[in-house]
């Protein structure tokens, strides 16, 4: 656990020990890596996501591995908000750090109702709204796509959720400004971004797609440079906080997003290949801000748009 | 903040051995992981750059908590294994674990029937030497394509073990599938109280059909593809009846071994 | 060289030894392999993107390796149309396999005006319209996105050429199959896809975008998942032939493409890695067609989505 | 069909020998790369999955026609350079090459003065040894940052060089810049015929002004980020001066070696 003053930030109302996130889906509800882990070396948790009803998730397979990249297609498996509510929640506390519920819906109804449920819950530090996710037929990622849908959907859920409000967006969007700007102008508070590319993987002896959803979300190293992209032309769109995210594996990796734009960065597949991934970036951040002289890691938020005058 | 347990082991390895053809016997000095159990495996990072990008699960072969070290049996089966398979020794692992919940009831004194098919020995071996060591009785049957892609006789005997073995081209012990000996054996007049297999799926599937026919009870090592290995991701579920109903259970955390009654072969 | 009948195909009228093509922009003008590399290999060369003027260029760095992948900001630096006239057209009969032209303009009427040009010439068997380049500011890119300017850009670029004509698509559009079938419905005879994926390195010392250009297009193994993903989606929504390519580098790698629906397949990045790709890859493909004793790998052209029902 | 040259070698790696803190010095067979002259390279995969993806330019150190060996030597400055030093004799490497225009004029009777910096030793050593075998004259002017961090005197002794080294640090030879050892032999009386230099950008920069204002003609060896290796990306671009226009120029294909008089040095 490392409480260094310089990497302490309160993003939007989250207060957060180091600009670290355990991203959605690949940290389960905060308890899976717990014997061996301590949750508190995050700065927050990204809770897998949930939805209204409980949710089987997609036949397997569910993974494939690719050239530095990992396809999932897990369908959003989650027990259901009511499960959550009761089994889940009472746990949070003990978690040690700031815990984020991520939800997916089917429709605005859908986001609007979990996000009523979650409002003012003690345990929950914020709500992050998964417009984006390439893997569910209905909702997910179709929400995503357009600037007027996007609107609609953040303002309905800012209409009842007063809590600290992180929109997490996709590539899918051709424009991502576009995206960017109409949920800040609905409210969020917080954008995160990217979640996973839409991809796909055949079998060629089988002759069939791989996956038992035939396509699947890509994450993981391979996808960085694009989500170093998108991560750069939001910050140029918005000027509320960013938590940037794709294919973070090390402190220098971080950096690239935090010199971007963003504000916070969070962890997925890494985690998977380097469960102790979150000391091992705090450590890697402390040294660089020791090199360098810098008091705190927000001096380096966007320090790469000033250099190059925004272009 | 309560003491937490190793998760991230750098083991150093002290032999690889090729004992069959593409099988690997690694022998690594791992005293952390020296009192996990057959069954259980490790996380093998098998390379150092992201592609590979993924752990690779490989079962304890056999621990020794003793001397601190544990064994693993790797067959070449892709890139990741192809990469591991070149690793030296003196060189440093980079293992996690141990994962998964063993084979239960192991200590039973009652007879149990290993059955194995391919590397899937990997496990079963494990558990044969312990109630080997334990003084228990069991039978070890082991079925393979041929007999240069299985461990000579001698691997087994310098253990005390002398499993029954039959391969697909006959080249060694009977020519056949693993399945038509457990068939046979089921079909005595004594029945073993127990099975436990471990292979590939359709040899799985035959395996809890006969000991449901049978009415032995059976517990099967599962593959899947992992990503994490603790239950986070949820991309290594398989379909298991859970009082009724049909669920997706997590391999890594909730198996590698379940009961053979209730997995699901659908896929 | 390769000539078996299994693998040779005619594509909306260019005669192809086999359904190989060196990705444009991979393989300059056909020349620069040729002293090693017998360009029979190829079942065509798409050529370095040409523009109406001669243009330099962007400022390196033009090049940044990120894991499994590459990405370019090589901005287009051709010689212009003119040059390519004089000096390069006569060589071309001399590969002794079909050149694609592949053009790139600031306007539609550029685009016309290339095509128009490029009409009737012996030496160019095909012409590629490059709407998809993310390394220019005017240009590439921006026409690829919206099915009405697509639409119209093709129509201009049909109505004075008459050869072969393939339309180059990205994946900026969020929305692949109606950006396909503005393409198609405007009288392309081939689409290729796809294109690179915009992406950016940020230096962490200097605190700078990497690249000259600050964003490059991703190409190679990294995005091979997304690329088969966009060619099953184009497959669905289009009759005409579909180029597969992204991240091939062998022919288990060309398979998944030709399963997902791809009648030829381009290669790219993977020849600055093994300069003899075709040769290998075309072994391979006669492997496979071996072990599964079919007798034109045509029967494979979308099997897999058959196997699926198209879903 | 006419015959073609051969791109791909797959050549037997028959030493690596570190020679000075991550300095590698590879001894390989080669024959058909042994022809290659000083200033040439190959291109060099450095591992065996896709990252890293790109191979590597390497200099030719040395090649030895009738041996049919080359030597390359490497020092570790990344991913590439790290994974290639750790390859082991009798493993086979992937070479493609040669590529590139070597450095001019090195059969010239007049005194050439050779100018490196750090690792731009290595085609810079191979031009010496060329010329001292050929009995041309020629001064070796050598800078790093300290002893360390350079070959030992032995290394270049033993093919009868004795460069004039000095260190940033003073821990061998004097301590100052190589280009400071130029400036002063260019104040001298008897100004060599012409410079050949090789290292980082900035000594390059002023190695070129140096030479300029002494009206002595350099040539230089730059780098660049490559992905071809053969001209065929345009990946590789610098600016350089032709015919009073500024104009890109390949480093792989038109350089590695240029006119020191027409390079911009403006990024
Ligand atoms: C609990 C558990 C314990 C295990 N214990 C052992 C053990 O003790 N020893 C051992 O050797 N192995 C063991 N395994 C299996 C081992 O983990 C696998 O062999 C390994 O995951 C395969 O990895 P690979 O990198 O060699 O092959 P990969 O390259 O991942 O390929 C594995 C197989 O999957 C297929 N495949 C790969 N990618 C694709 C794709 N994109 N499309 C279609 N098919 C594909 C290939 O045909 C190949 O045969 C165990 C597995 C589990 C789950
Ligand atoms: C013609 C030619 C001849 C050469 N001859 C030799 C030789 O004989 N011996 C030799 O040792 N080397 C030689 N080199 C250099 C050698 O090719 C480089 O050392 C090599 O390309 C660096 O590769 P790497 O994998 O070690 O480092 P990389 O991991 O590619 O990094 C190289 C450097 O670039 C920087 N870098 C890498 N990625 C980024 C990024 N994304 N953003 C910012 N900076 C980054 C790093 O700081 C690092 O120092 C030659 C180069 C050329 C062009
Ligand atoms: C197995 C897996 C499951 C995921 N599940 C979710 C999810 O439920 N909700 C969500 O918003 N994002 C989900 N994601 C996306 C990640 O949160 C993240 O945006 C993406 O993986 C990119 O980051 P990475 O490359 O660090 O993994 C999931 C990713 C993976 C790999
Ligand atoms: C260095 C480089 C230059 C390229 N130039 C062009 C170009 O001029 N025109 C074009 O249509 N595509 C161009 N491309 C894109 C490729 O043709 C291809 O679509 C892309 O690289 C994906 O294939 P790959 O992964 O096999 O490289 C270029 C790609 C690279 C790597
Ligand atoms: S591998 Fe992640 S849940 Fe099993
Ligand atoms: S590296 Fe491709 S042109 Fe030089």
């Amino acid at each position: 656990m490392i409480t260094d003053p310089r990497l302490a930030l309160d993003l939007a109302g989250v207060k957060m020990q180091n600009p670290l996130i355990a991203a959605s889906g690949c940290y389960g509800f905060g308890f899976d890596y717990i014997q061996w882990v301590d949750p508190r070396e995050w700065g927050a948790i990204a809770l897998k996501g949930i939805t209204l009803e409980p949710r089987a998730g997609n036949p397997p397979p569910r993974l494939a591995e690719t050239p530095s990249g990992l396809l999932n297609a897990i369908g959003l498996q989650n027990p259901g908000i009511a499960f959550f509510l009761k089994e889940i929640r009472p746990l949070l506390r003990e978690l040690g750090c700031p815990a984020i519920a991520n939800i997916a819906g089917e429709s605005v109804d859908h986001y609007r109702e979990l996000a009523a449920i979650l409002d003012g819950l003690g345990e929950v530090s914020a709500v992050e709204v998964n417009i984006s996710c390439p893997n569910v037929r209905c909702g997910g990622i179709s929400f995503g796509r357009d600037p007027a849908t996007v609107e609609k959907l953040v303002g309905a859920v800012r209409q009842v959720y007063r809590g600290p409000l992180i929109v997490k967006l996709s590539l899918e969007a051709g424009d991502i400004g576009a995206v960017a700007r109409a949920a800040e102008s609905a409210g969020a508070d917080v954008l995160s971004l990217i979640n996973t590319l839409k991809g796909m993987v055949i079998d060629i002896h089988s002759r069939r797609p791989f996956l038992g959803n035939i396509t699947g979300g890509l994450s993981g190293p391979a996808i960085r440079p694009v989500a170093v992209r998108a991560v750069w032309e939001a910050a140029e769109a918005v000027s509320i906080p960013l938590i940037g995210m794709g294919g973070i594996a090390s402190a220098e990796d971080a950096l690239q997003f935090i010199l971007a734009g963003a504000s916070a960065v969070a962890v997925g597949t890494a985690n998977f290949v380097n469960p102790h991934i979150a000391r091992e970036i705090n450590l890697g951040l402390q040294r660089y801000l020791d090199d360098k002289g810098l008091r705190h890691y927000s001096e380096l938020v966007g320090a790469a748009r000033r250099e190059t005058d925004g272009r | 903040m309560n003491r937490r347990a190793e998760i991230a082991h750098r083991c150093l390895l002290l032999a690889n051995k090729e004992i069959a053809r593409g099988w690997h016997l690694f022998e690594l000095e791992a005293p952390l992981l020296a009192h996990a159990g057959p069954g259980q495996f490790v996380h093998l990072r098998t390379g150092s750059s992201t592609d590979p990008l993924l752990r690779r699960p490989v079962s304890i072969h056999y621990a020794d908590p003793a001397a601190g070290r544990i064994r693993l049996l790797i067959r070449i089966s892709g890139s990741g294994t192809a990469l591991a398979a070149r690793r030296k020794a003196g060189e440093e692992l980079d293992l996690l674990g141990p994962f998964g919940r063993g084979f239960p009831f192991l200590d039973e004194t009652a007879p149990a029937l290993l059955v194995a098919g391919g590397i899937g020995m990997a496990p079963l071996f494990f558990a044969a030497v312990q109630r080997q060591r334990a003084g228990l009785p069991f039978e070890f049957f082991m079925g393979g394509q041929s007999d240069a892609l299985l461990p000579p006789d001698e691997y087994f005997l310098a253990h005390g073990i002398a499993p029954l073995i039959v391969t697909e081209d006959g080249s060694r012990g009977g020519r056949g599938l693993v399945t038509a000996l457990l068939e046979e054996r089921l079909a005595g007049a004594v029945k073993p109280l127990r099975v436990h297999a471990c292979g590939p799926a359709p040899m799985l599937a035959r395996v809890a059909e006969l000991a449901r026919s049978a009415g032995v009870p059976v517990h099967l090592s599962l593959e899947s593809r992992m990503a994490c290995g603790v239950g986070a991701c949820l991309g290594c579920v398989v379909h298991v009846n859970v009082d009724g109903k049909v669920e997706y259970r997590r391999v890594c955390r909730d198996g590698p071994i379940f009961d053979g009654e209730a997995v699901c072969f659908d896929n």
